[in-house]
């Protein structure tokens, strides 16, 4: 899928508009982060109300939660989950360590800037963020995304190159098989 | 010999008994110190486990004592008939750090073992399954060795987010402004945030 | 197994539940108030905040920069700087809020911080949420504090213990307790920037509560070599800005000061230790006038940058007022003896018994120096300007200090009055208790406009004497050998300075008193004694209030001549004229070098 | 005839695993010959951040070793602490923290219920167990100002003392959930389906699990009455009244019943705490968090925590900044050497049955 911002605006609209009320979220609990996506699906805070529900494999899911700190084995993993989504996907950074680190700044083991490795297209602040703060993070994806400007994965389109570099440089051995993009 | 109603003062007896060499202690209510010679230490522990009862192998951890340049290893091992922990201590050479295994006594001592290897590089002999266990192709001095500098690593290796070069020293602050000129041997006594 | 009917129809009960309202959160339509303690995003008050960065110290997570604020200049008491938290790090552990000193950071009620685009997670508190001083939420006055807020006491004389002897009467930290009372530090610097000498305070405090006396030791004599004098006598007005004093007591910087030099009883252990770098001779030739704080310090920093230093001195022992015009029981001689013998072994000359204008004129003094320092001080006292006060019983404070100190005889009688209320008032009243009298202290204004130190004050009272405040002496009656018999005075009322000034003592007529007295100390000011200096050099430099005019490097008009110490600044306290001494120093050094290299 | 071995790779990201960790199993059509562990997806490195900060700053970071119950961390640092340190925590701290710790088991037990049945496909149970599980957050959010990561337990005592009014809200919230467990027990323990699902699966032989090194409710589930409240009561445990509740089925089943049990027992607990807690100070201050140096000398202190024996050994060499602390969390053992072991013989789809019922939380594996 393409985005051509030039034409076919009327189309683009009515797609934004069913894309951004079912946000299906990969099951993938990379972090810490995770703890705090239950209660946001059920029943106290019922994400489903605006959409969100889990999915339990990449090819189903449009979002990607990256729910905290990432060490760089798990990185690897998710930058092919990454992959493996279908577009439109989008990414969400959960928690302070995907932005600059968190309490983990001074670690070996965890990257500490997200958007070097993946395009992110909304970030969540908290340690740990409330489910009132998730909402409003997937709030304001719905409101990216119907302003069409949830471009993330066009950008790792584009930039791939640099991402790759970036992913090498923390990933040392790299075996994994590159996609057709 | 089983003893079935072990206290405190019974096992230090009874280990001095037999481990002369053994410099044994009770450290408080319901845990034992026992201070042992490296070679001693799988014999000892397999005496305290068919003969003292103490079944439950509950921690084996691993200390860096580089300023001694020597590791220790201790293995705690608690006896649930007699409510009663032992600490068993050894010091390992830190240059040719080795040990033999005790899966063969306790099946999850492997699980230790694999992770103090991986973080301390010490090599237990008959354990096949040390290698690769928490990190992923991790290259250089084991992580948790006293020095290995983390944050020189992070520094080095990841992307920290820029924006915050403007950050000033409330010390480096007052004394420009006052003219105060603070001598080299008197900053190493100055409290400091953690070295970014 | 046998099929479990039951088991299979209990599910089913869930269906009940259908009937019951959901208890969701309908967020963002319905939203939950937050708990009372509830930690959210940063409020900082940038008033009450003095940028001490402590909450930059504890932060484990290094999220806090101290970054300068328009609006907040650098001074005494504020760094000029203010947190910014880094949402990219933060973990809401509320650890800097709870060790903030002075309460101005806490967590308030936000917490929801969104935002697609990463670099907007710097912020500063206060700054970019003033709104936030509404939803104060997690509060450090809630809990205990982190820091220790409350002094360790320092040991003293009974009062009435004190009276009968001159013995030292604060009997100093014992190891311990320093180490403990250093412990609370924090190590902001703020008080080094009041500091008129700009101690390495934080330093020093931290190498006592780390149980290294020797590098305290080494750290205050950096710059300041009468550190065992200021550890006793000094004003300490670092303590007034003291970043634990803001919601507790301040550390006791003094006390520990005083601890850490103490520790070194002789000379030559203070040279062992201290060890300072000495430069080689440089062939020029300073020098000073008076051996009193500023002249002791300007000689012992220039000897070690090589200068060739004299000293003059009139009397017999260095120390200048500290020497004379502070009681024993304050300051022991030998703790000043010490110091000057250490100065000594580093280079320092001291001509005593040398009298400026008297045994040498300035003239033949400057034919051996390229540059000379004046440190007199204050000897002249005030005149009360009452009829009678030349007679016999009617004494000046100065005098009488000077006198006592040097273990001379000194008839004052049974019921002393003493006039005035700054240190060397109180000073000149507590010896006079020791010497057996019943002491009265007359002062104009209140109690709590008394210049002197408060702790002075109380010191006075507990020994027992007497502080009448707002009483205006009015005539010394004399007998009829012409020696003191009483004292006239009246009381008086404060009157509101119109201009806003502090208020003035207005006398009250007709309530006169007369008070039967057998000695009258007058403590109401000194005034320095210029007569040495040449009338041609007189009118070049300016002279303003009795103190002579000099820039930031101590310099006068002349530029040859420098100034220091209470005739150069209007503090008039020890630790100023040290300080006055350090900087003429580098006066001293660039007017020579520069001179040397044109 | 002997099928042919598959080999499969269970996660890292697959919805059954707890956490973030893999397991490989080699199979033969669908029962497991062979199950290995791989974990490390989630190392931090908190040993070694430790060791770079001072004591007081250690607290934050190890309330993130466990995520669904850090209370026992907290506990376990500041006890560990106290220890090395000599330091009396005054008495109504000490009621106050066990009322923490258990209301920690309480949410721990919550969520839990949630996954386990999770995971056999009975999904409204999270949605209840989860959901209620909030009540306790809200009540952790009164106490401490955070929903997760408390930050309230500390050397010396507790970080606050408790608001007003707080106990009668605890008091009302553990009636409300005593009262939701006939629903809780309708839905999945008296489910047939749920019994007959957890019956003879995940046996942890009574004879080996002392040997295996098994803690917690899975050592009790293989009816072996061992628990650190009792046998090494830490805290007020030894003035309060609860039984240790064991199972003989040595299956998910029994360790299921068994927690089932402890929840009843915990909200008891909370209730005689409540009631015995003492007036007076909750905080033992330490010295200038900044420069406070911990005296030389080392301890090991345990904490029953909702998954079982979590210990703590720590090491100071009198500096400002622990010289070593390392975490034993029950899922060390139970999440890679036990599960390897347990796996064998079984179903692929009881992996994340047997998982859940073993509590495996993979971030107090490698930390």
């Amino acid at each position: 899928m393409t985005y051509d911002k030039n034409s076919k605006k009327i189309v683009d609209i009515i797609q934004n508009f069913a894309r951004k009320h079912s946000l299906w979220i990969l099951a993938y609990g990379t972090g810490c982060g995770a703890i705090e996506v239950p209660p946001t699906m059920t029943s106290r805070y019922d994400g489903e109300r605006f959409g969100l529900r889990g999915a339990a494999t990449p090819r189903q899911a449009d979002v990607l939660l990256i729910t905290g700190y990432l060490a760089t084995k798990t990185l690897k993993r998710v930058i092919r989950t990454y992959e493996q989504m279908q577009s439109p996907k989008y990414v969400i950074g959960f928690g302070s360590c995907t932005i600059n680190g968190g309490m983990y700044w001074d670690s070996y083991n965890t990257i500490k800037a997200l958007d070097r490795y993946l395009p992110v297209d909304v970030y969540i602040n908290g340690c740990m963020p409330r489910p009132e703060s998730v909402i409003s993070g997937f709030i304001k994806l719905q409101q990216l995304i119907s302003e069409g400007k949830a471009n993330g994965a066009e950008k790792y389109q584009k930039n791939l190159e640099w991402y790759r570099e970036n992913q090498k440089k923390v990933i040392h051995n790299w075996k994994m098989p590159d996609y057709n993009w | 010999m089983h003893i079935q109603d072990c206290t405190e003062n019974t096992c230090v007896d009874q280990i001095q008994k037999i481990f002369h060499t053994a410099e044994v202690e009770i450290q408080r209510k319901k845990r034992v110190k026992v201070k042992l010679r490296l070679d001693l230490v799988p014999l000892f522990l397999s005496y305290a486990r068919d003969y003292l009862n103490f079944k439950h192998l509950a921690h084996i951890s691993c200390v860096d004592w580089i300023e001694e340049n020597e590791f220790e290893l201790i293995f705690m091992l608690w006896s649930y008939e007699a409510s009663l922990m032992i600490m068993v201590k050894t010091r390992v050479n830190r240059e040719k750090p080795e040990f033999i295994t005790l899966s063969h006594l306790w099946p999850q001592a492997e699980t230790y073992e694999r992770e103090i290897h991986e973080m301390y590089g010490i090599n237990f002999k008959g354990n096949e399954r040390l290698g690769e266990f928490i990190l992923e192709d991790w290259e250089g001095v084991p992580p948790m060795r006293r020095d290995f500098d983390t944050i020189k690593y992070s520094k080095e290796n990841f992307y920290q987010r820029p924006g915050r070069e403007d950050a000033q020293d409330v010390r480096e602050t007052i004394s420009k402004h006052s003219g105060e000129e603070v001598p080299d041997f008197a900053k190493e006594f100055s409290i400091r945030r953690i070295e970014e | 197994m046998a099929f479990d009917i039951k088991g299979v129809l209990a599910p089913f009960s869930a269906l009940k539940q259908g009937t019951k309202p959901p208890h969701t959160v309908r967020y963002p339509k319905e939203k939950k108030e937050t708990a009372a303690r509830y930690r959210g995003l940063h409020f900082n008050d940038l008033e009450e905040c003095i940028g001490c960065g402590t909450c930059a110290t504890i932060c484990q997570n290094a999220a806090i920069d101290m970054i300068h604020v328009d609006g907040f200049e650098t001074n005494s008491g504020d760094s000029g700087l203010r947190p910014r938290v880094d949402n990219g790090r933060c973990c809401w552990c509320a650890l800097c809020v709870d060790v903030c000193p002075t309460g101005s950071l806490n967590l308030t009620k936000d917490y929801v911080y969104v935002s697609e685009d990463p670099d907007s997670f710097l912020w500063m508190p206060g700054v970019d949420n003033p709104e936030g001083k509404e939803n104060l939420s997690f509060q450090s006055a809630e809990g205990k504090p982190l820091l220790e807020y409350e002094r360790i006491p320092m040991h003293e004389l009974e009062g009435t213990e004190r009276v009968k002897s001159f013995a030292e009467v604060l009997l100093g930290y014992n190891e311990e307790e320093a180490r403990k009372e250093a412990a609370r530090c924090v190590g902001c610097s703020i008080c080094t920037d009041i500091c008129p000498v700009h101690m390495h305070i934080p330093e020093y405090i931290n190498a006592i509560a780390n149980g290294d006396d020797e590098a305290a030791v080494k750290i205050i004599y950096d710059n300041n070599p009468l550190g065992e004098t200021c550890g006793k006598v000094c004003t300490r007005r670092c303590e007034t800005v003291c970043a634990i004093g803001h919601r507790g007591e301040p550390i006791a910087i003094r006390w520990l000061k005083g601890y850490a030099t103490s520790t070194v009883n002789n000379a030559d252990l203070i040279e062992k230790i201290v060890n300072p770098e000495i430069l080689p001779p440089n062939g020029h030739s300073v020098g000073i006038i008076g051996a009193g704080p500023s002249g002791l310090t300007a000689a012992y920093y220039l000897s070690l940058r090589g200068f060739n230093v004299t000293i003059y001195e009139s009397k017999s022992h260095a120390g200048g007022m500290i020497m004379y015009g502070i009681p024993k029981y304050r300051l022991p001689l030998d703790s000043i003896d010490k110091q000057v013998e250490y100065m000594e072994k580093m280079g320092v000359k001291i001509k005593y018994n040398t009298k400026v204008g008297k045994d040498i004129t300035l003239e033949e003094m400057k034919q051996h120096h390229e540059a000379i320092l004046i440190g007199i001080g204050f000897e002249v006292p005030y005149e009360l300007g009452l009829v009678g006060e030349n007679e016999e019983g009617s004494i000046q404070a100065v005098n009488f200090l000077r006198n006592i100190n040097s273990d001379r005889h000194v008839e004052i009688g049974d019921k002393v009055v003493v006039i005035g209320g700054g240190n060397v008032a109180i000073d000149a009243a507590r010896v006079s208790r020791r010497l057996g009298a019943d002491v009265t202290i007359l002062y104009r204004r209140r109690v709590e406009d008394m210049p002197a130190d408060w702790e002075e004050i109380e010191g006075a009272e507990d020994e027992g004497v007497h502080i009448h405040p707002q009483a205006i002496p009015l005539e010394i009656i004399l007998d009829e050998n012409k020696k003191v018999k009483a004292l006239k005075y009246a009381n008086a009322e404060m009157i509101p300075d119109p201009e806003g000034g502090r208020p003035r003592p207005k006398i009250i007529e007709g309530d006169e008193h007369i008070i039967e007295v057998t000695s009258v100390i007058g403590a109401i000011g000194q005034s320095a004694d210029y007569n040495f200096i040449p009338e041609d050099i007189k009118n070049q430099i300016e002279i303003k209030r009795g103190r002579i005019i000099v820039n930031e490097d101590q310099q006068t008009n002349v530029p040859w001549l420098f100034a220091s110490g209470d005739i150069a600044n209007r503090r008039a306290d020890a630790i100023s004229a040290i300080a006055d001494g350090y900087r003429a120093v580098k006066g001293i050094e660039k007017f020579i070098l520069k001179s040397e290299n044109k | 005839m002997r099928e042919k071995e598959t080999t499969i790779y269970l996660g890292p990201q697959h919805p059954g695993i707890t956490g973030n960790m893999m397991v490989k199993l080699k199979v033969a059509g669908d029962t497991i010959v062979k199950a290995e562990t791989h974990v490390g997806y989630l190392h931090r490195a908190f040993e070694k951040l430790m060791e770079q900060r001072t004591w007081t700053q250690s607290f934050p970071i190890v309330c993130r070793i466990c995520v669904p119950e850090p209370d026992p961390n907290e506990e376990n640092l500041a006890r560990a602490i106290e220890e090395i340190e000599g330091r009396e925590v005054p008495e109504r701290a000490k009621y106050i923290r066990v009322m923490v710790l258990e209301l920690a088991r309480l949410a721990t037990y919550g969520l839990w219920m949630g996954g386990q049945s999770g995971s056999m496909g009975l999904y409204t149970m999270p949605q209840w167990t989860i959901g209620d599980r909030d009540y306790i957050l809200d009540l952790f959010e009164e106490l401490t100002g955070g929903r997760v990561y408390h930050m309230y337990i500390w050397a010396g005592g507790v970080r606050r003392d408790l608001p007003e009014g707080f106990t009668d809200r605890v008091l009302k919230t553990l009636d409300y959930l005593e009262n939701r467990l006939p629903d809780y027990d309708n839905l999945l323990f008296n489910n047939a389906l749920f019994q007959k699902r957890a019956q003879g699966v995940g046996i942890i032989p009574k004879d080996k699990a002392i040997e295996w090194g098994v803690v917690g409710p899975p050592l009790r589930g293989s009816g072996i009455k061992h628990d650190v409240r009792i046998d090494e009561p830490y805290e007020v445990y030894d003035k309060l009244n609860f039984i240790v509740p064991t199972s003989d089925g040595c299956d998910v089943w029994s360790r299921a019943l068994v927690r089932r049990q402890e929840y009843e027992q915990s909200i008891s607990i909370i209730r005689q705490v409540i009631e015995k807690m003492p007036k007076g100070d909750y905080y033992n201050k330490i010295p200038n968090p900044l420069t406070w140096q911990v005296p030389p000398g080392e301890a090991y202190v345990k904490t029953e925590s909702a998954r079982g024996e979590f210990g703590y050994y720590v090491v100071s060499d009198g500096s400002i900044k622990p010289r070593r602390v390392h975490v034993r969390g029950p899922a060390y053992v139970h999440g890679v050497s036990l599960l390897e072991k347990i796996l064998v013989g079984a179903n692929i789809a009881d992996v994340s049955f047997i998982m859940n019922s073993l509590g495996t939380c993979p971030p107090e594996i490698e930390r």
